[in-house]
This record gives C-alpha cells, sequence and structure tokens, in this order.
C-alpha cells in the first residue's frame, strides 16, 4: 500500500512536489518560523534575565507561552488594513508578496534528507545508487540549485525597496533605500564566498554538495572552507537584514521601511523576517554543516549497526532539522548582543572587507583543488 | 445559532488581542523611566506579550501615553491616535497623562482625555510598575469583556450613553 | 538511478506557483478580514506626529544608483564564476575525472584563466575603490 | 571672590555700571543697555570671563525699570564668576524691552535669549534668529510675565473624551 | 581665547578663591584600540559567550533571572513607601482628622477636598467629606508631613489601583478610613516621627 | 478645536537683522558661524557649493526635508529635529524644544519652597536627587545657612546624589546602547538601576520622584542597615558593569558607531556653554564638585575623569569613569559619615519634630505656620550651583521675602547642550544623530522645564 503510493510519486514529479511542498512549508518552516517569533522573546529574555511572554492562555492550557504567537498572527489577521491615500496602491500591495514569496519558493531547492528508496523502506540499503525507483527528499532537484537560490534571493530585495518606495513616506523610503544597497552589496559577497565551496565540491547542485561532505565531520564546509564560512554567514545575515545589519528596520534610527504597513501585511514582513533566517540556516546547514549528514552515518547505518532505510532517512532528517535550530539560535544569539552598524561602516564592510577576503579565498581554495587533483 | 457563533468569534479575537497588544509608546516624560523599568528584566512586562514597541501607529495596538502633555504637544498625540489602525486603545500612564497632575498652568493639558478617548488610567506620579501591570490587567480585561471606548463606539453605546444620565459618570474633583 | 543530468522544471514551477498563491492567499485575508474606519489623518502619511513638509519623491542622492550599477557589475562577473567553479576539476585535467580525482594530466588552464578574469574584477574595485564610490551619500 | 574683577570693570566702564554689590558672595554689576555689548566684549576678552554661564530674565511688575536681563560669567582659567544685570524700560502698549544680543560673543546665548523672548517679550537686536523656543508659535503673550495668569491656556485643540 | 585646563596634566591646578582644597585629580579615559578589536571576530565571539553565559545560566538555573512574577507574586514595600492614602484612627475608632486644611493647603496637586463639618463636641471639627483623587496625587508625602494629628498616612504599602473612569480614582473618607489603624500620636503622648525613629506602632497589613 | 489664534500669527513673527555674509565668512565666534539662519534660497546656495567642494563631479540631488520627532523613537518624544537630507547626510537641521514645556518656572512662583522640591524631582528626572539637593542649596544660600546646615545631612545628600549621578549615566548609557542596538546591555544597566532605586525607595519612600530633601537638611534619617545594603549593591554592579562594558566599548562595532562622531572641541564645548560629562569629554576637567566644592565633597578623593578628542566614545568613557568615581565617594561617605541630626534646628525654617507638633503650642503654630505662608526668605537673589547629571546645574532665585519664590529660574545643562546638537550633526549621517543626541543626554523635564 505505501509502497504503491510512493511509487505513484516517484513517478509523478509533480505531485510529488507540490506534497513535499506542502510538507515542508506548512510542516515545518511555517511552524518553526511562528515558532521562532516566540523563541526570539523567550531567547531574548533569557539572555536578560527576565522571562519573556508567558501568560496566554486556553483555559488551563498555558504551554510556556507558546500562544502568544497564535495571538499575533489572529490579532494582525483581524487588524485594520491602512492603505494611506498617497501610496501606489499596486505596489503598495505587491511589495509583501515579494518579500515573502521568494524565500518561500527558494526552499524548493533545499535537500532535507537524502533520496528515499522505494520499496526498500524497511530493509537495509547499502547502496542508494541500487534503488529502483527513489524519491528525492528535496522538492526540485536543479543542477543550477544554487544559482537557482541566489537569482530568487536577489528578488527578495524588491519586497524591502518597494515597500520603501511605494509608501510614499520619507523614513520608509531611506529604509528601502538602505535596504537595497545593503542587500545588493551583500548579494555579491554571499555569491563569492559560496565559489570556494562549489570549487571543493564540485557542483552547485544543494543536494550533490550534501551528498559530496559524506559523513565525515571532517569533510563538511565549515572545515574546509571555514574563512567561506565567516565570510558567508557574516553576509547572508546582511542580506537577511538581521541585527546587527538591521539598518533598513533600525527602528531608533528610521522606524522602518514598512512603516505604513498595517495589520497582515506588516505580519508578513514580520514573518518573512524569520523565514529568511530559517532558510538562510539551511543554506549554511547544507554547504558547510553536511545538511541531512549525520557524523559516522551512512545509508546502511552507522558502520557495523545496519538499520534500516525509513530509520536512517528519519535519522537524518532530524539531524537536518537540529542543524537548522542550532543555526536559528545562533543567529538569535547574535541579534540580541550586537549593537547595529552604521550606513557606511556596513558598505565599508561589504566591499572593502568581505569581498577582497572572498577573492582570496577563491583563488586559495582554487590552487588548493588543483594541487590536491594531482593526487597520486 | 449563527449569533452564538459569532459571538464565540469575538470572543476568540478579543482573546487574540488582549496577548498581543503592540504598544506605541508616546513617551514624553519622567513616566518614561518607569516604562523602561515596567519593560526591564524585573518586572517585564513581556510576560503579557506586550512588549514589542512599534513607533508606527499603523502597527501598534496600544498607545501608551506615557507624561504630560503640553498644549504643544497635543496636536501630535492626537494624529497619532487617528492614525492608528482599529482596533487601539489607550492607556494614559501616571497623572499628568490622565489629569495633569500638579502641572496645572498656561502649557500643560489637563490630562490626554481631553484630546483622545482614553481607556486605562493608571495613578502614580510616576506609577510603579506594578501599577503599570495592574493597568495593563484592567485593559486585558477591558478587552475581553467589549467594554474598551472604540469597542463601544463601534456597537453605537457611546451615543446612548451621552444622552442619559448615568451614575457612573461623577465628575473628577477640581480645585 | 543517478542524479540526471536533465532537470525536470516541473517541481520548480509548482514551487513558485505555490510561492506566489500562498502569500497572495495571506494578503487576501488580510485585506477583507479588518475593520475599516478611514479618516483624512489615517490616510495622510506618518511622520513621527507632525505633518510631512515636501514630498518624499525628491530627486535623491546618486550615490544610492552607484551601489547598483556596481552591483549590477559584480554580481554579473560573479555569475559566470559559478559554471566555472563547477567545472573547474574538469577544466584543470586533461583526462576523467573520477572522483574527485584527476586520472590524466593536471593543467593550470582553469585557474590561469579565472586568474585572468578575477584580474578584472580586482581592477574594478581598486577602481572604485580610489574613486570612492563604494560608501554612502 | 572676584571683588577685584568687579572693581577693574566699575573703573573701566564708570559710565556704563549703574550699581555694584556682592550680596551671599554673588559680585553682581549693573549695568545700562546701551553699554552692555561693550561690557561683554571686555568681560570675554579682556577680563578673562570666558564662559557664559546663564542668559535669564526677570519681570518686577509694578517697579521701574520692570526687566531685568541677569548674565552670570565665569572665567575658566581663574573659577571666578561675576553676575551681570541690565534693566530693561517697557510701557504698557509701547515697544517691547530691547536689548543688544550677546549671541555673537557667546553662540549659547541664542536659545537662552530666544527663551527670554519667548517667556518675558523682551527683544534681543541683533539675534539672528529670534523665534519662540519653549511655546509654539500660536501663543498670544509671554507666560512668565508676573500679569500672565498661571492657568490661562490657549488650547491647540481639545474635545473632551473624559465622559467616554 | 579660553586658557581651559590642558587635559594631559594630571594635576591641573585652578585657583578658585573661597575653600581650601585639594589638588584637582583628572584622569584621562582611555581609548584602547588594540588589534583584537580591530579584527571584530574576537570582541564579537566573547560578547556572544557573555550573552550566552546568561542565556543557559537562565535556562537551566533562573540563575540571574530577576523578574518577579507581579500578580501573581508580590513584593512588600519598604516601610517608607508612599502608597495609597489612609486615615488614622483614635481609640473610639472616629477619625483622627480634625479637618485642620492643612493637608489640601501643602497639597501641590490639590488632589486633597476636605468640607468640615463641626462634631458638636466643643470646638472641634471633624471631615464630613474628605476626598483624594489618585489621579491628581503626585505621591510626594507633604500631606503626611503637613498633618499635626497623624491623621493622614501613605504607609499604607499598597498602590492606586488603575481605573478606566476617572471618578473611580477618587478615595473616600469610607476608603481610607478602612485601611487605617489606631495611631498613638495623642495630645500628650509620644507619637511616631517622620524624622526619627520607624513608628512602633501596629502596621496595616495590606489584603493578599 | 484649534483655536482662531491662527491669524494673528503672521504679525507676531519679527523681522530680524540678518547677519551679513561678512559677518558670516568673517568667523572670529566659535560654533555660531557654523550654522547661521539664512534664508532658504541663500541656504540652499550655500549647500551647493559645499556639496561641489566635498565632491569632485556629483549630480545635483533635491534635498529632502524630513521631520524627525517629536514622536520618533530616538528623540523621546521631546524635540523634532527639522533635517534637511541629502541622501542620509544632513545639510541643515532645526532643532526645536519646548515640547515638554511644563512651566516649572511659572509654578515655582505659585508653591511655597517646600512645594518646589516635588517639581524639581521632574526637571532632571533621571536624578531627581541631585536637583533637590541643588534647589536646596540655593535656598540654604539665601538664609544664609549653607554653613551650619548639620554634617549627617551633608552627607547624605552626597551619598543620594552620587546613587543619583549613576542611575543618571546608568541611564544614559543604556538608551544610546539599546538605540545602536544593544538592547541586552540596556537591560542589564536598567536592571542595576533598579538595584539602586530600590535602594533609595527604602530610603526615601519612592522609586524615582523622591522629594527627599528638605531646606536645611533631609526629609529622613537613613534607614537601619541602608549603608550595608548599598555596599553590596554597590559591589554586584561592578560585575554587571563589566559584563556591559565587554559587549559596548569593547565591541568594535560599537566602537565604530562612536569613535569620531559627534566630535567638538574644547573651545567648541566652552562658547556653547557645555558643562558636566559632555564638556570633560573634550578635555576641559572642570567639575563643580572639585573647582566650587559645595557640601562636603572637599573631603573626598576622587577623579575627575576627562576624555581627549570630544566625540561621543569620549562621553560614553568618562560617563562609565564617572560612574566608577561615584562608587568612590559613596565608598569614602560611607566610611566617614558621623552621627546626628539630619534636619538643621530652626523652627522658623525646618518642620518642627512631629511629637512636639503633638504636644507642644509653639511647635504646633511654627508647624502651621510654616505650611500655611512658607519659609519666610529674606529679599534678595541668588544663583547657586551644583554639578548636576548632566553638568552645571544653577537656581536662579529671587526672593521678595515672602514664601514663595518671585522667581526661580533653573540654568539647565541640557537645554544648553541640546543647542550645539545642530552644529554637531551637521555633516553626518542620520544614523550619527542617534548616539550623538543619545550621549548629549538631553532630558526633556529638564531641557524645557
Amino acid at each position: 500500500m505505501i509502497d504503491s503510493i510512493l511509487m505513484f510519486l516517484a513517478e509523478h514529479t509533480a505531485v510529488a512536489a507540490l506534497l513535499k511542498l506542502l510538507l515542508l512549508v506548512l510542516g515545518f518552516v511555517m511552524p518553526l518560523a511562528s515558532l521562532s517569533t516566540w523563541a526570539e522573546r523567550r531567547q531574548s529574555a533569557m539572555m536578560q534575565d527576565r522571562l519573556g511572554p508567558n501568560r496566554a492562555n486556553i483555559g488551563p492550557v498555558k504551554l510556556w507561552g507558546i500562544l502568544h504567537f497564535v495571538a499575533d498572527a489572529i490579532k494582525m489577521m483581524f487588524k485594520e488594513d491602512v492603505v494611506p491615500s498617497k501610496v501606489d496602491r499596486f505596489l503598495f500591495a505587491l511589495a509583501p508578496v515579494m518579500a515573502i514569496a521568494p524565500v518561500l519558493i527558494t526552499f524548493a531547492v533545499i535537500p532535507f534528507g537524502p533520496d528515499l528508496c522505494v520499496g526498500q523502506v524497511m530493509s537495509v540499503v547499502t547502496d542508494p545508487a541500487t534503488c529502483k525507483a527513489t524519491i528525492p527528499l528535496q522538492v526540485a532537484r536543479m543542477d543550477v540549485g544554487m544559482l537557482f537560490y541566489f537569482a530568487l534571493a536577489s528578488l527578495a530585495v524588491y519586497g524591502t525597496t518597494l515597500a520603501g518606495w511605494a509608501s510614499y513616506n520619507k523614513w520608509s523610503l531611506l529604509g528601502g533605500l538602505r535596504a537595497s544597497s545593503q542587500m545588493m552589496s551583500y548579494e555579491v559577497c554571499m555569491g563569492l564566498s559560496l565559489m570556494g565551496a562549489f570549487l571543493v565540491y564540485g557542483s552547485l547542485e544543494p543536494n550533490a554538495i550534501v551528498t559530496a561532505q559524506g559523513s565525515n565531520i571532517l569533510h563538511w564546509g565549515i572545515f574546509t572552507q571555514p574563512l567561506a564560512f565567516v565570510l558567508f554567514f557574516t553576509a547572508a545575515i546582511a542580506e537577511t537584514k538581521r541585527a546587527p545589519f538591521d539598518l533598513p528596520e533600525g527602528e531608533p534610527e528610521l522606524i522602518g521601511y514598512f512603516v505604513e504597513y498595517s495589520g497582515m501585511r506588516f505580519g508578513i514582513f514580520f514573518l518573512a523576517e524569520f523565514i529568511e533566517t530559517i532558510f538562510l540556516s539551511a543554506v549554511v546547514a547544507t554547504v558547510f554543516l553536511g545538511g541531512w549528514q549525520v557524523p559516522g552515518l551512512d545509508s546502511s547505518g552507522f558502520g557495523s549497526l545496519h538499520l534500516p532505510h525509513l530509520v536512517v532517512v528519519l535519522l537524518q532528517v532530524v539531524a537536518w532539522s537540529l542543524k537548522i535550530l542550532m543555526l536559528c539560535w545562533l543567529q538569535l544569539l547574535i541579534r540580541w548582543t550586537l549593537p547595529r552598524f552604521r550606513p557606511d561602516q556596513l558598505m565599508r564592510l561589504g566591499w572593502k572587507q568581505l569581498l577582497p577576503l572572498s577573492l582570496i579565498n577563491i583563488i586559495i581554495t582554487a590552487a588548493v583543488v588543483l594541487w590536491r587533483s594531482g593526487g597520486k | 445559532m449563527a449569533e452564538s457563533y459569532t459571538t464565540r468569534l469575538d470572543d476568540a479575537l478579543n482573546w487574540a488581542r488582549k496577548y498581543s497588544l503592540f504598544t506605541y509608546p508616546f513617551v514624553t516624560a519622567c513616566c518614561g523611566m518607569e516604562y523602561m523599568a515596567t519593560a526591564a528584566s524585573k518586572y517585564d512586562i513581556a510576560r503579557f506579550g506586550a512588549e514589542f514597541p512599534r513607533f508606527s501607529p499603523r502597527q501598534a495596538d496600544l498607545l501608551f501615553v506615557v507624561g504630560t502633555i503640553t498644549e504643544r504637544q497635543a496636536p501630535v498625540l492626537h494624529r497619532i491616535w487617528m492614525q492608528m489602525a482599529e482596533p487601539k486603545y489607550v492607556v494614559a500612564f501616571g497623572v499628568c497623562a490622565s489629569t495633569g497632575g500638579f502641572y496645572q498652568n498656561y502649557n500643560t493639558v489637563p490630562g490626554c482625555d481631553q484630546v483622545i478617548p482614553v481607556d486605562v488610567y493608571i495613578p502614580g506620579c510616576p506609577p510603579r510598575p506594578e501599577q503599570v501591570l495592574d493597568g495593563l490587567i484592567l485593559l486585558q480585561k477591558k478587552i475581553a469583556e467589549a467594554t474598551t471606548w472604540v469597542q463601544r463606539r463601534d456597537r453605537k453605546e457611546l451615543e446612548l450613553a451621552a444622552q442619559s444620565t448615568d451614575g457612573r459618570k461623577r465628575l473628577p474633583v477640581v480645585a | 538511478m543517478s542524479v540526471e543530468q536533465a532537470t525536470d522544471y516541473g517541481p520548480t514551477l509548482v514551487a513558485i506557483l505555490f510561492g506566489i498563491a500562498f502569500s497572495c492567499v495571506f494578503l487576501g485575508l488580510a485585506m477583507f478580514l479588518g475593520p475599516k474606519r478611514e479618516n483624512a489623518e489615517k490616510l495622510a502619511p506618518f511622520e513621527c506626529g507632525s505633518e510631512p513638509i515636501g514630498s518624499p519623491r525628491v530627486r535623491f542622492s546618486v550615490k544610492f544608483y552607484q551601489v547598483a550599477l556596481l552591483f549590477l557589475i559584480f554580481d554579473i562577473e560573479a555569475a559566470f564564476l559559478y559554471p566555472w567553479a563547477a567545472i573547474f576539476r574538469r577544466l584543470s585535467c586533461l583526462g576523467t575525472v573520477i572522483h574527485n580525482e584527476c586520472l590524466g594530466t593536471v593543467t593550470a588552464f582553469g585557474f590561469v584563466e579565472m586568474l585572468v578574469f578575477m584580474s578584472t574584477l580586482v581592477v574594478a574595485l581598486a577602481y572604485v575603490w580610489r574613486k570612492r564610490a563604494i560608501g554612502w551619500g | 571672590m572676584s571683588k577685584a574683577d568687579l572693581d577693574k570693570l566699575v573703573a573701566q566702564f564708570p559710565g556704563a555700571v549703574v550699581s555694584s554689590h556682592s550680596n551671599f558672595g554673588d559680585d553682581t554689576a549693573v549695568v545700562t543697555a546701551d553699554q552692555l555689548k561693550d561690557v561683554m566684549r571686555y568681560l570675554r576678552d579682556t577680563a578673562g570671563f570666558d564662559f557664559l554661564v546663564n542668559v535669564t530674565a526677570v519681570d518686577y511688575f509694578g517697579r521701574e525699570p520692570r526687566f531685568e536681563v541677569v548674565y552670570h560669567l565665569r572665567s575658566m582659567a581663574t573659577g571666578n564668576r561675576l553676575r551681570i544685570k541690565v534693566g530693561l524700560h517697557e510701557e504698557e502698549g509701547g515697544p517691547s524691552a530691547e536689548v543688544a544680543t550677546v549671541s555673537d560673543l557667546w553662540p549659547t546665548a541664542n536659545w537662552q535669549e530666544r527663551e527670554a523672548y519667548d517667556m518675558f517679550g523682551i527683544k534681543f537686536t541683533g539675534h539672528p534668529d529670534l523665534r519662540r523656543i519653549l511655546m509654539y508659535e500660536e501663543f498670544i503673550g509671554h507666560p512668565l510675565r508676573k500679569d500672565y495668569p498661571k492657568e490661562q491656556r490657549q488650547p491647540l485643540i481639545r474635545r473632551d473624551y473624559s465622559l467616554g | 581665547m579660553s586658557t581651559h585646563h590642558a587635559p594631559s596634566t594630571t594635576e591641573a591646578s585652578s585657583s578658585t578663591g573661597g575653600k581650601v582644597r585639594g589638588k584637582i585629580g583628572v584622569r584621562v579615559v582611555g581609548r584602547p584600540d588594540s588589534l583584537e578589536q580591530r579584527i571584530y571576530l574576537p570582541e564579537v565571539i566573547r560578547g556572544l559567550g557573555v550573552t550566552a553565559k546568561h542565556f543557559f545560566a537562565n535556562l537551566f538555573s533562573r540563575k540571574y533571572t530577576v523578574t518577579v512574577q507581579y500578580p501573581e507574586q508580590k513584593l512588600r514595600y519598604p516601610d517608607r513607601n508612599r502608597g495609597l492614602h489612609r486615615l488614622m484612627l483614635r481609640d473610639d475608632g472616629q477619625v483622627r482628622c480634625v479637618a485642620c486644611m492643612l493637608c489640601p493647603t501643602v497639597c501641590p496637586a490639590h488632589c486633597i477636598t476636605i468640607v468640615p463639618e463641626e462634631t458638636g463636641n466643643g470646638n472641634e471639627k471633624r471631615p464630613r467629606i474628605f476626598e483624594i483623587d489618585e489621579l491628581r496625587c503626585v505621591v510626594c508625602g507633604l500631606c503626611v508631613e503637613a498633618c499635626p494629628c497623624d491623621a493622614i498616612r501613605m504607609d499604607s504599602g499598597v498602590h492606586a489601583p488603575a481605573v478606566d473612569y476617572r471618578g473611580d480614582a477618587i478615595q473616600t473618607k469610607i476608603d481610607m478610613l478602612k485601611r487605617g489603624t489606631h495611631s498613638v500620636a495623642t495630645q500628650g503622648g509620644v507619637g511616631p516621627d517622620w524624622r526619627e525613629k520607624q513608628p512602633t506602632v501596629k502596621q496595616y497589613d495590606p489584603p493578599k | 478645536m484649534s483655536t482662531t489664534t491662527q491669524s494673528k500669527t503672521g504679525s507676531k513673527k519679527l523681522a530680524l537683522g540678518m547677519p551679513t555674509p561678512e559677518e558670516i565668512t568673517a568667523g572670529g565666534i566659535p560654533g555660531i558661524s557654523a550654522r547661521p539662519k539664512l534664508p532658504p534660497d541663500l541656504m540652499a546656495k550655500l549647500n551647493n557649493e559645499e556639496l561641489e567642494e566635498v565632491e569632485d563631479i556629483e549630480l545635483p540631488t533635491e534635498p529632502m526635508t524630513i521631520n524627525m520627532g517629536p514622536s520618533h523613537p530616538a528623540t523621546h518624544g521631546t524635540v523634532r529635529i527639522i533635517l534637511t537630507i541629502d541622501g542620509e547626510t544632513v545639510r541643515d537641521s532645526d532643532v526645536q524644544v519646548g515640547y515638554l514645556h511644563r512651566c516649572f518656572e511659572k509654578e515655582a512662583e505659585a508653591a511655597t519652597y517646600t512645594q518646589v522640591f516635588p517639581y524639581t524631582d521632574r526637571l532632571n528626572y533621571v536624578s531627581p536627587l541631585l536637583n533637590n539637593v541643588g534647589f536646596a542649596l540655593a535656598v540654604e544660600k539665601l538664609l544664609g545657612i549653607v554653613d551650619r546646615l548639620p554634617e549627617r545631612a551633608s552627607y547624605i545628600r552626597v551619598i543620594v546624589g552620587e546613587i543619583s549621578r549613576i542611575t543618571d549615566h546608568l541611564t544614559c548609557l543604556g538608551a544610546s546602547a539599546m538605540e545602536v542596538g544593544g538592547f541586552t546591555p540596556f537591560l542589564w544597566m536598567i536592571k542595576v538601576r533598579e538595584w539602586l532605586w530600590e535602594l533609595l525607595e527604602e530610603l526615601t519612600g519612592a522609586r524615582l520622584t523622591h522629594s527627599y530633601v528638605r531646606i536645611g537638611g533631609v526629609a529622613q534619617d537613613l534607614p537601619e542597615h541602608f549603608i550595608e545594603k548599598l555596599r553590596a549593591v554597590l559591589e554586584k554592579s561592578v560585575e554587571v558593569l563589566g559584563e556591559c562594558e565587554s559587549l559596548l566599548v569593547k565591541n568594535r562595532i560599537f566602537r565604530d558607531r562612536m569613535d569620531g562622531v559627534g566630535t567638538i572641541s574644547a573651545e567648541d564645548a566652552i562658547a556653547w556653554g557645555w558643562t558636566g560629562p559632555c564638556l570633560r569629554s573634550t578635555g576641559v576637567p572642570y567639575d563643580v564638585r572639585k573647582d566650587h566644592p559645595y557640601l562636603v565633597y572637599d573631603r573626598f578623593e576622587f577623579d575627575v575623569p576627562v576624555g581627549s578628542v570630544g566625540d561621543n566614545y569620549d562621553r560614553v568613557a568618562v560617563r562609565l569613569e564617572e560612574i566608577r568615581q561615584s562608587m568612590r565617594i559613596l565608598d569614602q561617605a560611607c566610611k566617614q559619615i558621623p552621627a546626628g541630626p539630619v534636619l538643621l534646628d530652626e523652627p522658623r525654617i525646618c518642620m518642627p519634630p512631629k511629637n512636639a507638633v503633638y504636644n507642644t503650642i509653639e511647635s504646633m503654630i511654627g508647624h502651621f505656620k510654616l505650611i500655611v505662608d512658607g519659609i519666610k526668605v529674606p529679599p534678595g537673589e541668588v544663583y547657586s550651583y551644583t554639578e548636576g547629571g548632566n553638568g552645571e546645574l544653577g537656581f536662579y532665585i529671587v526672593s521678595d521675602g515672602s514664601g514663595r519664590p518671585y522667581r526661580c529660574h533653573v540654568r539647565a545643562p541640557s537645554f544648553i547642550h541640546t543647542q550645539a546638537l545642530s552644529k554637531l550633526i551637521l555633516g553626518a549621517g542620520i544614523a550619527d544623530i542617534i548616539p550623538t543626541f543619545g550621549l548629549i543626554n538631553m532630558i526633556g523635564g529638564e531641557c524645557d522645564r
């Protein structure tokens, strides 16, 4: 029964993609994004010696305040939708879509688990290549996967810039301008800093990168490309406009590029930021932390300890989730620790420090790869 | 039957609203120090889900009028209140915002309710964080019971109340 | 079955449609669910509670556009590096590559080619650096 | 404290100093309005009183001269302090009291003179930007004058919501 | 133009007349700029370490957490805390206030309203109406200081509650008497002194 | 309902003598030459010339006028800055204060000297006790009782004043940190402030608006174990301060935000009338406590921290060091404090002890007279100055012999510092306004009074 369903999915990739997308977005990303709004509040509270939201309850159910984000969501949904009279109505409405849709779409290229061997879910699979049919645990597998990611990520800049411009508000305009300059500057660094990893793993396809890293922790990107890890992580936080790079919002300075947005439209920007955090964690996990790989766990199990295929896959999916959670935590820790950059310092950091460093990283990596490929 | 569903929906909405109060702190004066203290670790207004200060009236639900309102400030306050998205609530934080306190002179507004409708008044000069939290809890209660100014206005209760001679409407003593 | 070279773009299309539909549904819901109570002040832009002076639609600093131009140049140049990175091993090997190891002679062709290409990038960067085009208005 | 400075000032400007005293240890010289600028320039450049601590005014309602503008000076080198006062007449319905600005000698006087103008209606001639500073432009009158009632408000906006 | 003190001298002298005093110790604050700081990362990581330490310590043992869960968990206010007003009682349970009008006189906010009436007992008076508008009270405590017969106090240990009608904030005589206790500050007796030791009379116990 | 005064306002504007171009370019006047108020067309011309000087080739851009405040998160709701910006660079600014003008001076004229204390609390509401002390000293100078103050009262005034100074600096630094994005150190600093407030509440009965000092002394003696508790709190505080420092001054990002921003030279600072930590950041070691010692400040050993550059970083560092120095003073004061009365025994000035009021008719009469008429202060004028949280806090009081001040003027350091703001932010970015404004530490209550 299960096998036949899986077989059907293996054959109809579009249906499978939709299902996986629903599973990924509705089952993982959205809950996680919502939860991370709560996590951010609780985590920042813990860092600041306080408790954080813990009151919202439905009858006796309190759930450590998790319900606060439910309240937030419902409230925003039913909040008045103010569209000031002088805004550009179309662009005003388009901006939140442009902010959230690209991030949701790019999740398609992230592999959240290994290929599922149809028909052998309960048995031990030693070589995945021998499977009759597979369902990749990745919505869309493209050989230009990372390029697709960069293309869409740079679309997200439109969301903020349009929001800033369409609002007919000077503060938001400044926020939008800051956002566009910042995101464009760091886009370049981001692409160039990942180049080293592409050189090492010889592919642009995320799943291929993960597979190439293998279960040996020393082959993971963080050890083969430590400089690139730092550069990319920095650039990517800047790209997602999180503190210390949250200049477009920069509340005490500009109030934010979404000054004029109310209710759910504002909520979407709010949510998009958290989704971007998760997405950034996913990319970092994929390229630098071995994606769904578990140290020492091959497709047959831990060394001589053989495990059924389904268990292996589940373990790997869980490992992937844990890596993402950890990276989200790290980002929140950074957010609540560091002060904000100033625009000119931000540009200086991006163009004059990160960019040259990433160029050097490429050259060194290429040289090493060249030297190593001589091999024996 | 349909009515009971809408009541249920309203209850759910009010529940959500009371636990998700994004505040617009209209901080002008001394009370701002206690506002900080309330937001800080010891009293932690975040426990009630009201820790997000939003400096845009579009995104805020609760206007905290913190401190003295002067004649010069009054139009600003009024504009911000007008620009807030519905539903919106107002808390007068401290005696200056409530009645002007001991500033009765040519440039102070004797209470911000001269300019905007107020749902909850918090006494104290400045109020202790405990009093602020009391005020917040009272506001949450009012939201849940749907007796805030905005909710009563939407039900057109205020016009009726203006005509009747309600026993609750005692005038404050003015010396 | 190995990773096929011919990519199936169907799932990608599904993802794009899903992303757009998802966000539009959200937005649409929000538009209709909230109460509406408009007044002239509410529809005016918010500027810290003051009356706005002048319009935000001004010809603002050219610095912002400079960044956009720089981005265009550098990003396009960087885009050429992606395929190079992906096939770097094949470029630097005069034989077949199996498991990341070259079975033939190693050649520095790909490396040198990249250096030449990248030097244009570096020169451009040095130029804008000197011209102080990097920065903020 | 700086009685010597006071004496020197009197010797330098015999016509300008109307009176002087050192009550409560505060050395004070009352000078005439037309020579104020010269006195102040002398004090700043020659006598070493380079720090203008404070400028304010007092309304002695019903007394002549009605207004007094008070300057407090300090010497950063010696720590000596000096108070200079100028009496200003203003007749009911007549032109407002006038005195030369010192904001070109000390930029710090700029706002303080604006404040005195705002609160008392004293005009500082030559001041680059004599606008109201604490009150709003629509306000009529000068609130710190003794004849301005303390509680006379001039609301810009008002609608009483206190009864619901 | 000015001869202000040079910042580099550690003992700049300034010769004001008047009081004798020692030399001024001047300390120039440093502007450390080590390599470690200049390359961002080490100090950033150290900073993250500090906050992470707080995070884990608070997560597992609430080590640094200082939050008071207010409505459930109430702190006891110090004895001198100025809270809600209360009116003290005589031995016979009557209000101590003799309507001398000192407290409305001294109150800078004019929040006290007293309407006196004759007690019919000699020349003594008592308040017919004694109201305090807590929404105007600035909690300065001058009324307590001014009261010549220890009738009004603010040491009730409770704070004024938040209200939703302006009128609800008015404390009436009955409200304030409910919090009152007997005072020993009778004529000829020894009473509590706001300047000396803490009063030893029975404290009002605020309701839980 | 706006009143119909609009039509009359036009005529009230005075025709002003504009400074001639020679006056502007002569520039012998530090500070004021930097930003003359010119007609807009001339201003625009000047700005464009400036632009051409700075950049070689530049397309003409339109300056944008933008309101920062009154209700902007960084302006604390009490100041409005009208900025003319080009990109993010400030080309011109008009700082407008007065949004919190609560008429302290008018209120003081209507209040007895004792009733003024609650008003002084709300001047610089971050360090109320320093204002209390300042006002009390001014009236005491007028009464001629400064030298007769009980010693214990003077020590208590020093102790509460220094605690207040610490809370003032903590709030200033914390808020500045928050505004550049360091929310965590802000909350930690507020945590420390909370400990100090708890102490002050135990002493005075209120957390923030203490109205504790009285003419001739203080209202109440120290409670039991106050000194021990103070020591314990200071010990804890040092630890937290160290942590905050590691997140702020040692952090490169924070340093970058502060270094070289809002720089002012010592000459300019003096010309602009700056005092306090802001003046000291430029290297001028002027501290009223050292230069004109009052109370018992001449008995303590402490240093005056000064900066060397006069930028925002120096203002941060000076304040941090001042917190340490205040702790040093507190430590010495705790050791030296003698026993004795805390209020002058002078029936015409100070309230008699309560049990005397209850028991003796003379005290009762004196008590009534003091409250109804206020303290009778001999006619005269006095200017008294102390070191407030922000600088020289002066009270200029004119008495006509009655129980209420005839005129009570405050020399508010915030007001004077804020004047220089538009000079400091000229040519800086919008992002620089925030720390500069924050570290000038403009306190609405004090600035607008």
